[in-house]
């Protein structure tokens, strides 16, 4: 009982609204680090998904890399990445990028790769080129699927991006370690709920997004996760 | 640059290696487990009442939005240096994907066929373990792989608070400078996860025979849904 | 899980309740420590369990309290800080007077080591000449214009920003949560995010990076002689016995010796404490 | 309400519905005091448009659904005295899709009931190898797995599983219908072939009147609501549809396809015109050889040689359908009715076949649905599967 | 090899098979040196058993594949000279499930070409409401979603995004069998109903028979390998199969079937068996009101009230096959033969019929598949389209 309106307290307090160490701005680090490292892993992991889907080239490799790539620990790419290149963005981002690109890419191969044979066939028979196929059938169709494997990467990059305040950046992450090393646990609880609340807020930003950019004809195809 | 690789580093630890190895497996592994018991029945009530899938799914990502780190540092305090610290919280996330992955394999099972199960005189649990659980398998399996990949990645994070397999390695390394024991240890944890998944996927081929068998080279009939669904147009 | 973690629980590997448990906080020094211990406790034919590299002082403290730990390589200063923040006594012996009113009844300090690691402020060579630093004094009129960094608990407690204010009146513009004077501190100081960093005086990196730890001419860190922190009930005579004898053997030069050839060196812990413990005679 | 019955003969009613409702929560009611007597031993086919309550209907047998009021009777116990599982287990049901359980394989999907009720594996697999077999499956597709099967055999271990525990009586819904019309005519000609050997009693579903009056020994039409428009023998059903909705159902060609219900062993056979060598004359005349089997048509008033004979229809097991499509593909215009060896035993004109019509198929029109169904002359409804058992005697298109 | 036709009218041949052959990398032949000439402005189906190779041969017309030697082309030009996309755009296409874009509304679906080809939005979109009301789908279902339509909608649609850029070519691989058997019917019927407004050159395909006869001009009967194994009009079909793997492939029932494609407007019609009121008379005769509509039979012989009349047939618009099945569902088996009204024309007995029967239809088989397909006489086969426009001339059974 005690932590909880310690935790209320602190949200209360109004010095915790302003300054670097205030909310304001460790959340919007948090989001600068989180959306920095989605953008990098969706400009990787979107045009070679598109790929691999579309042509089926080198699907087996993608796929399977990208399975092993899942289990890279996150701690092990911060540490490996601080005692390279020291602290700053590049230990922070890389491994969230490491993170996301596996969800993104596995998920837009398969959303393009499970485009109904019998509809790409009639893309074709009706004239589209390759890339007409790709942009107006594939990629449309794939969309629901494309968005689900960002949502779960967003969502996976915003819950770890607290390990940038592992190496001295910012982020919620700094409430959590912060709090822990000296022992103030609404300090702690506080930058949890936070970093939950805003992956939270990113998993219903995407259903958002997808509501508004996925055709409504495809809305009854439930996506497979 | 402070850091440097040594090769002699690795030879010289094979013991430790081996033990972080083991210790790792089991706190990426019991999660796994403990998870899977959690979430079949949890599942199959979810199928069964519809109502409660919604608030369910809908605590179950609250969980897997939580950061590991504030987890074990809350758990710490109850659960000790015990593994229970990490093993809880990963089994909350084990059990976040398997509900999911449980009551989707429940739903793949064709309405028809568990019309047809039904209608042979299945009873409730028979068919429940001998139609339904059986079918749901190849998604569950799905689910378990993706479980046990994330958990073994993330055990390592127990590192942070004194409690993981391969992680002491990464803190070690980290403090000092050292590459070597980082980079091994990232390469076992992803040879584990790996390994694992190759296990799940020979657990799946035996559990699921049917699966495997290739079709035939007979035509197969116009997909049935069209027909029935048409009607009157 | 409950809220012991005593022996039927089958997922604690430790034996049972005559098992000495060795912890320690997450920075090399202090690990090393950890380790000398738990070997001259094994050569006592004592049960020991490791659980080393656990985290910062404000974690391990409960786990000592409950029992969870028996055995914590503790620096008496830090300690006394950690109990009482309005603390004053800096010399080994105030401190050691001071602790013993403030610990808890189920702990007990043992012997005091001559080896201290302090807490220190560094700053580059190039910051000490651009400023003309040498001594904790000499930051007042810059540091408006410093960021400082070092483990999150130095901005809140005594002998830390606090201290600095009260006793230099120094105020840095910002203060930057990093590690326990680890590559972390040490790379942000190098880099210059931080100008001014929390270190240790034992800490190698302070000689090999030609970094300047000011003098402390007002007594802000307390004295930080190595000292056991331990369980009365997790521990008999022959254990406290034990300890007390390293603490005999164990100085400052030995233990920055001992911390080189880890972290710079990068041999392993337990083959560093094993020689030590050859050498002294003390396993 | 009065049960529908076929009339008065004696037959065992083997499901009786009486005044039997369904109303879903809903409040959609799919069947409206229904009241019907299904006999044992015979197909009986519930045919009607798209939602009028078939399905339903024929899922309160087994107690799939339950009805809201109303009783229902299989063999005079009431079914909701009997616990579901085993009243099921009674009961074959054969569905569209199949149902077949996707991880067990052939074999062990026939098995399935006999396993349920704890029989002994090893006969149960070998009792289901030989239902294979006669379900015209091969032995080698005993241990593959649904999938691997196209889906008419799918349907077709449908059939043999719900046999399988040799149950009394067989629900069937839309059991033909996921399958392509070739497949689907050899699936029904080998599932009438089949119910001449096992005599089960078997309610069919469809809503392909086609289907129903080729398989169903009655036919029950049902309207929206689930109401009964007409419960009759397919060739009184053709003959009389009871009110404008059924005839409508039954649709065009109604009179052609009636035919297949009348036998072709009451025509008068014209022997004179069937030679063995060949003269002119100034009629129509058939060539046969030494076996009595059709050379070819000697045209009259020419010596060329003989034309190409077309199709034959064998007396006594082809309907007059067969005849009348005999007569149009012969040039004479006549059919040439062979014995059951292809010999020829003698020429049916326009005239006998025309007058074997009107003698036959204009009776029971005059007398709807009262009459009892053995009742009319001749051989064709008291022994509907002789007339069925050629491969396609009942709709031309099917 | 020389292409196979349908003899020597000059009709302009809008797509030729020389000598093609398709084998697929795995060794498989799925077309075998197929020469073929398709009319302009025909509808030809292409029919056989599964694998025959059907769906193959279509698709090499658009290039969808390639063949691996010999020679097509589609107005004169070689396929292999023209860039497959701008072929394609010019070549309708529907398939079995339509393949629908499914995140793009019915009207932009059916808009899917003019937009390829770059024209204007608004155009393409208003032309393409025109195109949905042509094939029978109202303005409202417009700005749906494909899922949101039933599979005979979507087949619509399909057939509708296929006329959009309005190509004089259009290949359809079974684009009617993922729906059940009555929404194909209906589906057909239109289909037929909008070729008489658009004569498009089409190909279609299909393995079913029955349709294969109800909706080619010409059909192909194809056997596996890709060889031919006839092809020619649907009636010379039925009357004269080349071959055995052709009758057999034609299945039972191809003589009455026939009868669809024989017109019924030659019949001498009896009108004095037609009668304003009653009396007693030894013939049956046919009581007509005022409006000259049939009111009932009158029995010979009899002074009971009249008996109900059957079914009638429409002259001219009506096949044979009509008029039998009105003959066989009439008392006195005489077929009501009426105007357009309902009015009726007279009355044709069995003799009327038969012989109509006998004069048309032996002729095409005494010299098969050489004469040219509009030859033969009477008006259903120079329109064949006329006899096809009712709901359901042609197979008894669809
Ligand atoms: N579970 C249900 N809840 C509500 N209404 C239902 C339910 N099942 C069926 N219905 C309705 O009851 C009516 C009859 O359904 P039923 O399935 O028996 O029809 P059917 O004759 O089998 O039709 P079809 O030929 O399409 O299979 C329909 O209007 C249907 O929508
Ligand atoms: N891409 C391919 N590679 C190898 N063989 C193929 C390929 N496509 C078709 N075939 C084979 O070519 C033959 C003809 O195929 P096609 O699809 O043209 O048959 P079809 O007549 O359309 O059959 P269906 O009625 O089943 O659609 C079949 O034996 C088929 O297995
Ligand atoms: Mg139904
Ligand atoms: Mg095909």
């Amino acid at each position: 009982m005690d932590i909880v309106t310690r935790a209320i307290n602190w949200f209360g307090d109004p010095a915790q609204w302003s300054g670097v160490d205030g909310i304001p701005n460790r959340v919007q680090e948090h989001l600068f680090y989180s959306g920095l490292s989605l953008l990098i892993a969706a400009l990787i992991a979107l045009p070679l998904g598109l790929f691999v889907g579309h042509t089926g080239r080198g699907a087996f490799l993608a796929v399977n890399s990208a399975g092993a790539a899942r289990a890279l620990p996150t701690v092990g790419l911060v540490g490996l990445t601080v005692v390279v290149f020291g602290i700053g963005l590049t230990p922070t981002l890389l491994p969230l990028v490491a993170l996301a690109i596996p969800a993104i890419l596995v998920n837009t191969y398969a959303g393009v790769q499970q485009v109904d044979k019998q509809l790409r066939d009639a893309a074709h028979g009706m004239g589209m080129k390759g890339r007409q196929v790709l942009f107006q059938v594939e990629l449309p169709v794939a969309l629901p699927l494309i968005i689900l494997g960002l949502r779960t990467a967003a969502v996976q990059i915003v819950s770890t991006a607290t390990i940038a305040a592992y190496v001295g950046l910012g982020g919620l992450g700094r409430y959590i370690f912060d709090g822990l090393a000296r022992r103030e646990y609404e300090v702690m609880v506080g930058g949890a709920v936070l970093s939950v609340l805003l992956a939270l807020g990113t998993e219903a930003l995407f259903v958002g997004v997808q509501r508004l950019i996925v055709s409504p004809g495809l809305r009854q195809r439930a996506p497979v996760r | 640059m402070t850091w440097d690789w040594r090769w002699s580093w690795i030879p010289d630890h094979y013991d430790l290696l081996g033990e972080l190895l083991l210790q790792h497996l089991y706190l990426a592994v019991v999660p796994v487990v403990l998870g899977l018991l959690i979430a079949l029945p949890l599942g199959i009530v979810c199928v069964r009442v519809r109502r409660l899938y919604a608030p369910v799914l809908a605590l179950t990502s609250v969980f897997y939005a939580l950061p590991s780190l504030a987890l074990f540092v809350v758990l710490i305090d109850y659960t000790g240096f015990t593994g229970w610290t990490v093993i809880i919280p990963l089994t909350i996330y084990t059990l976040s994907v398997l509900v999911r992955n449980v009551v989707d394999g429940l739903r793949s099972v064709p309405e028809h066929v568990s019309q047809a199960a039904t209608a042979m005189g299945f009873g409730g649990v028979r068919r429940l373990l001998q139609v339904d659980l059986p079918i749901a398998v190849p998604v569950v399996i799905a689910g378990l792989r993706v479980a046990t990949v994330s958990n073994i990645s993330l055990v390592s994070v127990g590192s942070l608070i004194g409690i993981s397999g391969l992680g002491q390695l990464f803190v070690d390394g980290i403090q000092r400078s050292f590459i070597t024991p980082i980079i091994v240890g990232i390469v076992l944890t992803v040879a584990l996860a790996v390994l694992a998944d190759a296990v799940l996927v020979g657990l799946q081929w035996l559990l699921t025979p049917w699966t495997r068998a290739g079709r035939s080279t007979e035509p197969v009939t116009a997909d049935p849904a069209g027909a029935a669904t048409a009607g009157v147009a | 899980g409950g809220d012991d973690s005593s022996g039927d629980d089958p997922l604690n590997s430790s034996g049972g309740g005559n098992e000495v448990v060795v912890g320690s906080a997450n920075f090399p020094e202090n690990v090393l420590l950890g380790e000398i211990y738990a070997q001259a406790l094994e050569a006592k034919d004592i049960k020991v369990k490791r659980q080393l590299n656990i985290g910062a002082r404000e974690v391990i403290y409960s786990q000592i309290e409950k029992g969870s730990l028996t055995v914590l390589p503790e620096y008496n200063g830090a300690l006394l800080a950690y109990l009482d923040k309005a603390a004053t006594a800096t010399t080994s012996e105030e401190v050691d007077a001071a602790l013993k009113q403030k610990l808890p009844s189920g702990l007990e300090l043992l012997n005091p080591a001559e080896a201290e690691d302090k807490d220190s402020v560094a700053v580059t060579k190039e910051t000490a000449a651009k400023y003309k630093l040498k001594t904790l004094d000499d930051l007042k009129p810059v540091a408006k214009d410093l960021v400082i960094g070092g483990p999150p608990e130095f901005k809140t407690r005594a002998q830390g920003i606090v201290g600095l204010k009260e006793k230099y009146g120094v105020e840095f513009k910002e203060f930057k949560s990093l590690d326990v004077a680890g590559p972390i501190t040490v790379s942000a100081l190098k880099k210059g995010d931080v100008q001014a960093a929390n270190l240790f005086t034992t800490d190698p990196a302070v000689a090999e990076n030609d970094f300047v730890a000011l003098e402390d001419t007002k007594g802000l860190f307390s004295a930080q002689n190595v000292t056991p922190l331990v369980n009365k009930e997790g521990v008999n005579d022959t254990a406290k016995e034990a300890l007390n004898g390293v603490s005999a053997k164990l100085d400052t030069a030995t233990l920055a010796e001992l911390v080189k050839k880890v972290v710079s060196d990068k041999q392993d812990v337990d083959a560093v404490a094993k020689e030590w413990l050859t050498t002294a005679g003390l396993s | 309400m009065k049960p529908f019955t076929t009339g008065g003969s004696a037959e065992y009613r083997v499901i009786t519905f009486e005044s039997v409702t369904k109303r879903f929560p809903d409040g959609t009611v799919a069947v409206d005091d229904l009241s019907l007597e299904i006999p044992a031993g015979k197909i009986t086919v519930l045919v009607g448009p798209s939602g009028c309550g078939k399905t339903t209907t024929l899922r309160m047998i087994n107690r799939m659904i339950d009805p809201t009021s109303g009783t229902i009777t299989v063999d005079g116990q009431n079914v909701l005295d009997v616990d579901p599982p085993t009243l099921r287990r009674r009961i074959g049901y054969v569905i569209q899709q199949g149902g077949l359980l996707p991880h067990r394989t052939i074999v062990d999907n026939v098995a399935t009931v006999p396993f349920l009720l704890g029989h002994d594996k090893k006969k149960a697999r070998s009792d289901a190898m030989a239902l294979l077999e006669r379900v015209g499956l091969p032995a080698a597709f005993a241990k593959r797995y649904p999938h691997q099967l196209s889906g008419g055999q799918q349907q077709r271990v449908g059939v043999a599983r719900a046999l399988a525990a040799d149950p009394p009586v067989m629900l069937m819904d839309e059991p033909f219908s996921a399958v392509d019309p070739v497949v689907r005519k050899g699936l029904q000609d080998e599932f009438l072939r089949l119910q001449t050997e096992l005599h089960k009693t078997i309610v069919l579903v469809t809503h392909d009147i086609d289907e129903a009056v080729k398989l169903g020994d009655l036919v029950c039409v049902m309207e929206v609501g689930g109401r009964i428009g007409q419960f009759d023998t397919p060739e009184r059903l053709l003959a009389a549809p009871s009110d404008a909705f059924v005839e409508e159902f039954l649709g065009a060609d109604r009179g052609v396809r009636r035919l297949s219900f009348v036998g072709s062993d009451g025509l008068d056979l014209d022997t004179a015109r069937v030679v063995t060598s060949g003269t002119s004359a100034n009629t129509w005349r058939l060539l046969v050889d030494a076996a009595g089997r059709p050379e070819g048509w000697l045209a009259p008033g020419s010596s060329d040689g003989p034309q190409p004979a077309g199709r034959v229809f064998t007396v006594g097991r082809d309907s007059l359908r067969a005849a009348l499509d005999s007569s149009v593909l012969n040039p004479s215009g006549d059919a040439i009715g062979v014995d059951s060896d292809g010999k020829v035993l003698g020429l049916a004109g326009h005239d006998q076949i025309t007058g074997a019509l009107r003698a036959r198929t204009h009776e029971p029109s005059a007398e709807p649905a009262t009459e009892p169904s053995g009742g009319s002359s001749g051989g064709s409804s008291t022994e509907p599967s002789a007339a069925r058992s050629q491969p396609s005697p009942a709709g031309a298109g099917e």
